[in-house]
């Protein structure tokens, strides 16, 4: 049975919320995001968000709605070029956008998750990725010194959680959702379908690191 | 034949059986329609899998399964998926053979600039510097101009992407291949001059000998 | 009731419904045979797996399903497996609730010392560092001494495992908690006396109020 | 079909070795240790190894025949007690131990074969496991900077291969495997069982990481 996991309805999740918390939410452009989840940020008050995510999505899915409604504050992600509200934002100055090498993104959450201090990558070396960060020498090759990145809450998109809150996920819908599954304080997750038991060979996400099943999906989705 | 198909089919020609392969957005997604027939190219799409196929008809889209531009796509038999951290292990660990992508610029010491015009676009890297950094085979596959303005400069004005990664720039006029000492002309096409590629490119040319480009 | 079981039994009383857990090979497996019916405890091996089961019988052993001491084991229904690096991802990452291991010494610090005793014994650490310093309490579970000799100390002598990470010392005389200002005694085992307890502790003992210790 | 993947003979696998390789060994107390292709290398005549292993297996097992019979220079592993010969000779000098943290040697195996140039790990500060290692703050905390390891070679044990040169996994004879699979020039796999195409949700080790299967494995282990 699921132990630690508990079913989350709506009232539960608003109460986990707060003003300026970071939210780490799945997805590649919007392939394997929760937007149920997403939907329910935008119906609660919370603000100032700051949100980690692979892109910026669209205007009208994904992390997109939130940043349309002037509800994200900062954006740490990979690229923003699908959507061009978050462009304009980012030139009117209301939204702080932190652009960073989509390797280097996963690996920053890994370390977060992993409890690494931060990890050395060649990626970005005299490019603006490079900027404010430390250079170190490992046996004469440069790397930036990369930090890592953990989060209040973690929206993970999940195709199928069993009973015990095991998790796989669908095609490339896997993309950031198990590494950001590590790395966030409080693990919400959507699962499009419930099951008994998984084969334990299989499991990506251990149920150890989900603490709330989304107890009904809209839409069977 | 038009620009882009030119340069495609060229590229194309650069791979190599059993190579595992990653084409960026836009143009270098056209190499996949001219690999030779008689090898087998492996291509990843860096958001999760290797193994991609052809886009699906209409009725037969997926919407967990898209490419790297977020497009429908669909998986060959013997592929399979894997996360974002995998992807970017098997990346930036080396195993990726070619790495195409498209650039604004492209400078004499095999720098690029792709991601980002300050001030007018800002898209954003993506994927585009670990692939740079991590393949073994970096090749820019771009027009030879953007509206007449050399795109191979002596140096990169924009910001790069990475410096000192590209090995091979494919355009529909010439190839060019990145070497210590700089820029070796090593095809033209057909349709053009030597006049021609050195009148459209900003950065010096080493030309020796070199021969026409095979489309 | 020998001290094995007198230690097992006491510890086992530290672990909550849904926390993960790693008990160390030797005593500390022997925790799991105490454990509260009305809670739910999930076992993580260090090796590959979360759900570890009871001994196979002989008949129904799988030899690529062992534990972190090389021996068959079984997975509950629930439990999965993973590999090295997801193991102490896990491990590190600070997603484990409890580990409970033995010690050859435990200091006033909390420091503990188990994988070495120079020029004699180098059995190498194995994944208990690892654990120690990622896990979010830390509980030595060994007898209070070795033939007599206090392994508690004012300061280990042996190379450490790791320095000050470790929660709360279970033995078959006394339970200690290490606090910022050092050991404190919490309770002490029905069958001895205050002043035993002291004089086989080399290590202060801050001692206010303390309770009869529960099998 | 395989492609990049060759089916390996003995012959073949022979003229791959040489005098003072480091080789990476999957497996854990030789739990998921391909038996056989130790055994072809116990019969050629490379020596002065340098092995990656979880442990020193037994004397009997896994790399402890390695050691045993005198062929390996340098041991790198988290512990080498079950194996009283790995002790024995590195008390007499014949053998160069290296013990490292599990967690430690894992993630330099990954480090190795992801491009990593190192990583920040607070595990073993304080201890003998900083030595000779550069310490580094963090937001003021401290962290051992670890190196990435990599190898000529690496020996993995699988259950199943596909005729793409996927591979898949047995319970926990899985453990070092993986990412062994990562970190070498060279990567060989013995694998229990042929299938014909993997299912593209489970693959753990994708086929273009895998340079050659044994072609026949004794005894349909």
């Amino acid at each position: 049975m699921i132990n630690k996991q508990k079913y989350l309805d709506r009232q539960t999740f608003v109460k986990h919320l707060f003003d300026g918390m970071h939210i780490m939410v799945g997805g590649f452009m919007t392939c394997g995001t929760p937007e149920q989840l997403i939907d329910w940020l935008l119906e609660s008050n919370i603000n100032d968000l700051t949100i980690i995510c692979n892109d910026a999505g669209y205007p009208e899915a994904g992390v997109g709605k939130l940043i349309a409604a002037g509800r994200v504050r900062s954006l740490i992600a990979s690229h923003i070029g699908l959507n061009p509200i978050a462009g304009t934002k980012m030139s009117d100055g209301t939204l702080d956008v932190t652009l960073v090498p989509q390797g280097t993104l996963a690996e920053q959450i890994r370390a977060g998750g992993a409890g690494l201090g931060g990890f050395l990558t060649p990626t970005g070396l005299n490019t603006p990725a490079e900027e404010g960060k430390e250079r170190l020498e490992v046996d004469g090759q440069p790397y930036i010194l990369e930090r890592p990145l953990r989060a209040d809450l973690a929206l993970i998109k999940a195709r199928q959680v069993d009973r015990y809150g095991n998790l796989n996920y669908a095609k490339t819908a896997r993309n950031f959702n198990p590494v950001m599954a590590t790395a966030a304080k409080l693990v919400c997750v959507e699962a499009t379908e419930r099951i008994q038991v998984m084969d334990p060979e299989v499991v990506i996400t251990p149920h150890v690191l989900v603490d709330y099943i989304l107890a009904e999906v809209r839409d069977g989705r | 034949m038009d620009a882009k198909t030119i340069i495609a089919k060229r590229v194309a020609k650069e791979l190599h059986d059993g190579d595992l392969v990653n084409l960026g957005i836009g143009l270098p997604t056209l190499v996949a329609n001219h690999i030779d027939a008689d090898i087998t190219v492996h291509l990843q799409s860096e958001n999760g899998l290797i193994g991609l196929g052809p886009s699906p008809e209409l009725e037969h889209v997926d919407l967990n399964l898209t490419n790297a531009g977020g497009q429908p796509v669909t998986l060959i038999e013997g592929g399979m998926y894997f996360d974002s951290v995998t992807s970017f292990g098997i990346i930036r660990g080396g195993h990726v053979d070619v790495t195409v992508l498209g650039a604004l610029e492209v400078d004499a010491e095999g720098s690029l600039a792709s991601w980002i015009v300050p001030g007018k676009r800002v898209p954003g890297m993506g994927g585009a510097m670990d692939l740079v950094v991590g393949a073994q085979k970096v090749i820019v596959a771009m027009t030879h101009t953007n509206k007449g303005q050399p795109k191979i400069k002596t140096q990169c004005t924009l910001p790069l992407t990475a410096y000192r990664q590209v090995n091979l720039i494919v355009t529909e006029l010439a190839v060019i291949a990145v070497r210590e000492d700089g820029l070796h002309l090593l095809e033209i096409h057909p349709d053009t001059t030597l006049e021609k590629v050195l009148a459209l490119t900003e950065a010096p040319l080493h030309v020796k000998t070199y021969t026409k480009m095979e489309g």
